[in-house]
């Protein structure tokens, strides 16, 4: 593949990719959106802070997290695929990364709490993390049904001294905190980083989610390349907002592999939305023909979102990324599938990654391929819930 | 200058503080009954919302409003279909997110709230840097662009959002999204901020929920924006003649 | 400390450390002890095979584990605790690593299955995870009364494509599964591998199983080095079995370092304990005047264990460690304590060892000291039980 | 040599399969009379079972026996106490895991048991490699050793613990714990392994469960144990007069 055109560098001064991105959000917000672009510039080339960041993530995140060969899954399908194992990442998933990143900021920023947003819980438990380890106050905001359903990562969020905030408008799940998270922002920007999840909201925050989210890619890379895979004809990753395929691609968007993220198909932003305005950016959206945001329906509440970061938009409209959608039954096969063979029993969102690989093998990916899966999380917290639905089955 | 703006400033130049009511367009059947009467209680100007699923400014009584108003079925059209049915004796500006209106087309969505009488709008999630275009549209079909200021907005933002803001400018009165909420805020330091840069008229909006604040805000102001306070009337049943009754007794106070 | 003695080397050729060990077994297993025994001098004095046991915990188990200097910790008590982070090892503690070993043992001496005993699921989970890996059949053997307390336990090891088979005899938890696995061994021996989950049972288990976990200390010991701290004056870690415990003293037994082995005080088999003979090996043992063994009580099920490996018996006996017991409060208080200074849940297993540092820095532990804490496991596995806890007591 | 061998070697020459009947001590109140009623029977000695919280070597009928037993509140010396009342007119073997004589001290265990008329001890979780003290104590007090033999138990093996075993040589039928099964299991190889080294007298245990199994189990050794079936009965309520009966069944079948 030729290519004459580099991916995945800085957006434009006004945070865009391409058409997408941008800011998009209440003036009062605006300030601190712009403090917090010129702090990340600052740190991200200030050695100091980069150095921190990464011992950081190598001391207390794990980091490298190992690439694994998955023999018998490769064997069994016919095509090697190689996995990134975030899932051994501290509090279980890539979402680490992020938040050392963004709380390592807000100390330099001088403002000592953070707010976020979560779905399932992944993103608030590991922001609650990051911010239990440098001291700062952090109060989380998740939607009163995504609350319930996910107890105990209220629970664990308020053992790591996070205070946590139903939130009851809307469809009281992931959108709805998102909004939430910004309202509660604009009444105390002026001591509180808004710690955001994913490659998505108001620019900086695509651009530095991802840049803090690229170690999974440059790791990656360099690992392959020590085990003289060299660059994999194919990288997978499972797409929610889309942190953790913008990590990994972030390693091979100038190479020549092929990126393909996978969403659920009840959410399936690139495949089944439109071009829209959305917590603070532009983007791809699920949308119903009046430009309402449709609530997104997946088995895997950390693809439930009906947006997905400007970046893949871009990299989509530029058919240098390609996003699929897999449906729920897929995902549970893939589940069962990876752990018997692997050992390995993935997050449900990273499950959707592994489905489109075992479903495209000898098909759109070619018998003989490699194939870098990022294996963005690891299932733990599904357990119980994957329990009820093969349950309710049987 | 945009007619709106040459209407508001014919206000000010008469010594009258401007009134500015909100009301969610279809959160109920008779919501455009309501912008009538507050129009006779003594409205200079009336912002109509459109209601949108994700409306990140809002507090819990405009989000309430947004979803009946949505579960009813309401859309920009049926908006401006409704709109189109009569003339209102004062000017109506649009108030909504930015995605409704891309998503309607943005040429089409200033033609068609020019159509039916809009003649200003306020899009609190689209900055002044991502605005030319929607800019442009409005500049076609006279809709003046009204923007936002807040007590974070910084000296140079200041100036630049008071010279681009058309109509008036939008002075939030504290950092917080609408909704009620006690004392003046912020309100005199960020009209003051702005008036150190811009003639345009200035409005304090966000949180006025009593006659008293608004009597206050008035004072330092051109005139205040009343939304949360009097939505809530309406959303637990009030009649356009209390409708009309609430506006009077704001009238009255900012009057004094 | 001047020694003289060299500790944790080899035990005697019958498998003994001083007066314990040994091998009490039916006649029927005592081919296989033997076979094992061979079979394991063999694997370990291989390069090759060492090599692919550090490789696939590399590249799957995620080793090595980091070093977290516990900075809010350290200030708060005053002294410096480093946590070697077992918790981040795939499936969540230090378990993988034997069974790692063990698997690949298995593989070596030609059997196509293991079986495996667990309390609450830890060793249970690591060992149908290794088991999956390189497909091998696997049978777990737990206490019914555990599989109904552990219920999602159970599903992971059946996700994981592993037989769970309920324990109904005696108090129906761990010591009666591994009764049973020792059982149901017997009936198999030929074509099944025990894998054992502890430093416990028959030689060569207790020392095989050390080597395995010593990986652990033989890291913590570089790492250290490496930051320039040296000999920690104290290595801590919590005591069930011993296997986390034997794995990080083995890296420092013949340094200065004091070695502190907590167990948990309802289960405190060389506190409270007398020699004795149970599960095919000689060490110290909870049990009534009568050399019934008693049941073990203790918050964490994996301290939940009437017995300690006999090298810790005769570490405790030689003066060269020294055994403590912490009761449920002060775990449960730990436990909180780590959560929300250093963003780290730990398993209530490992916050014995939290809670004996807490408790005695500036006192048996003198201030300014250094100290590595192995955090053997993590939380996510407990923090229901300790929700229900402390919502009873709110 | 022991007292308990020189029994049984006797008993061979007579050209008599020794029935050896296993009786948890304790598990109900007149397990004597169960003893007893056994020898009346035909038993030509009996195992004591002393109950143990962990018998590792043990299926579901003698694991249920052991705790009825030690709910009862036996002990080695409740049992001892016991056995001590009477005489019995066969020899007594004592059978129990490691730990109860660890416990009770291996010298005061081997003394104690001979004071009350057991002549051997079998403790299923004692290695010939771990047993040398054991021995000694034994040694003291006339009690014979017995050592298991396993259809795993290699050629070596065979040869050290037919060598070592005293009375008899107890050879395990099957892999298997204690319990009931069926057919005749590897008892055949295993008494031959035995014999090819040692002429010790050789008795099949574990899972004879019929007079029919124990039949063809003597016929190619010298003695049968009967465990778990017989336990089982004893369980569900059998009289001592039904245990003599159980006896009788067995005898009829071995002798035949
Ligand atoms: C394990 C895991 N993978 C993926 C995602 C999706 O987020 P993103 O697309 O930003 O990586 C989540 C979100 O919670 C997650 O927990
Ligand atoms: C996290 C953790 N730590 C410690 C233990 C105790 O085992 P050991 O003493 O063998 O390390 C267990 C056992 O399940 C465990 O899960």
């Amino acid at each position: 593949m030729s290519q004459h055109r580099l991916y995945m560098g800085a957006p434009s001064p006004s945070g865009h990719f391409g058409d997408f991105g941008g800011r998009f959000v209440p003036e009062a917000l605006m300030p601190a959106c712009l403090e917090l672009e010129v702090a990340f510039v600052d740190a991200w080339s200030d050695p100091e802070f980069v150095q921190e960041y990464r011992s950081v993530l190598h001391d207390f995140g794990g980091r490298p997290t190992p690439i694994t060969y998955l023999a018998r899954l490769s064997e069994r399908i016919g095509v090697e695929v190689f996995a990134k194992r975030e899932d051994l990442a501290h509090t279980g998933s890539h979402k680490i990364n992020n938040v050392i990143g963004q709380t390592l900021l807000t100390r330099r920023m001088g403002k000592h709490r953070v707010i976020a947003e979560t779905g399932a819980g992944q993103h608030g438990v590991a922001t609650a993390t990051a911010a239990a380890r440098l001291g700062l106050e952090c109060t989380v905001y998740m939607g009163e049904l995504d609350t319930q359903r996910q107890a105990l990562n209220v629970f664990r969020m308020e053992l790591l001294g996070s205070k946590v905030v139903p939130v009851t408008s809307g469809s009281r799940t992931l959108k709805d905190a998102v909004n939430e998270a910004m309202r509660e922002w604009v009444t105390c920007v002026e001591d509180t980083h808004y710690c955001l999840g994913s490659v998505m909201g108001p620019h900086p925050f695509p651009w530095m989610v991802r840049e803090f989210q690229s170690i999974i890619g440059h790791e990656a890379s360099e690992q392959l390349s020590e085990r003289g895979v060299g660059v994999p004809d194919l990288v997978v990753a499972c797409v929610g907002g889309g942190s953790n395929a913008a990590g990994v691609f972030a390693g091979f968007a100038n190479t020549s592999a092929r990126l393909v993220g996978v969403e659920a198909a009840g959410g399936a932003a690139v495949s089944n939305g439109s071009p829209g305005v959305l917590h603070g950016m532009k983007s791809m959206l699920i949308q119903d023909e009046h430009g309402q945001i449709e609530e997104a329906h997946s088995i895997s509440a950390g693809l439930d979102y009906p947006g997905i970061g400007p970046e893949h938009s871009y990299l989509a409209a530029e058919g240098r990324a390609q996003y699929v959608g897999i449906g729920d039954e897929d995902v549970l096969d893939a589940l069962q599938l990876l752990s018997q063979l692997e050992g390995i029993i993935p997050a449900l969102e990273s499950a959707h990654a592994v489905a489109w690989i075992v479903q495209e093998a000898g098909r759109d990916i070619p018998r003989g391929s490699t194939v870098l899966l990022n294996l963005s999380g690891r299932g733990d917290k599904d357990v119980a819930q994957v329990r009820e639905i093969l349950r309710g089955r049987s | 200058m945009k007619s709106l703006e040459v209407t508001l400033r014919d206000l000010r130049e008469q010594g009258r503080k401007a009134l500015v009511p909100y009301f969610m367009a279809g959160a109920t059947p008779d919501w455009t009954r309501h912008v009538e009467a507050a129009l006779v209680g003594g409205a200079d100007a009336v912002e109509i919302g459109i209601p949108f699923s994700d409306p990140m400014m809002d507090g819990v009584v405009i989000q309430e409003a947004a979803l009946r108003a949505l579960e009813a079925g309401t859309t920009l059209e049926t908006i401006c279909a409704q709109l189109s049915q009569q003339r209102f004796s004062a000017p109506l500006i649009a108030m909504t997110y930015y995605n409704i209106f891309l998503h309607f087309g943005l040429e089409r969505s200033a033609g068609r709230l020019a159509e039916c009488g809009v003649q200003g709008a306020i899009v609190p999630d689209l900055t002044l840097e991502e605005s030319e275009e929607w800019r442009r549209y409005c500049d076609l079909h006279d809709i003046a662009t009204i923007f936002l200021v807040a007590p974070s907005t910084t000296p140079e933002r200041f100036a630049r959002l008071a010279a681009a803001t058309q109509g008036f400018c939008y002075a939030s009165a504290r950092m917080a999204v609408t909704g009620k909420a006690q004392g003046g805020g912020d309100a005199a330091r960020v009209v003051e901020a702005v008036r150190a840069t811009s003639d345009v008229p200035t409005y304090v909006g966000i949180g006025i929920t009593t006659p008293d604040q608004a009597r206050e805000a008035a004072l330092d102001s051109d005139g205040v924006i009343i939304g949360s306070a009097l939505v809530q009337t309406i959303l637990e049943g009030a009649s356009p003649e209390q409708t009309e009754q609430f506006i009077r007794s704001f009238r009255r106070a900012i009057d004094e």
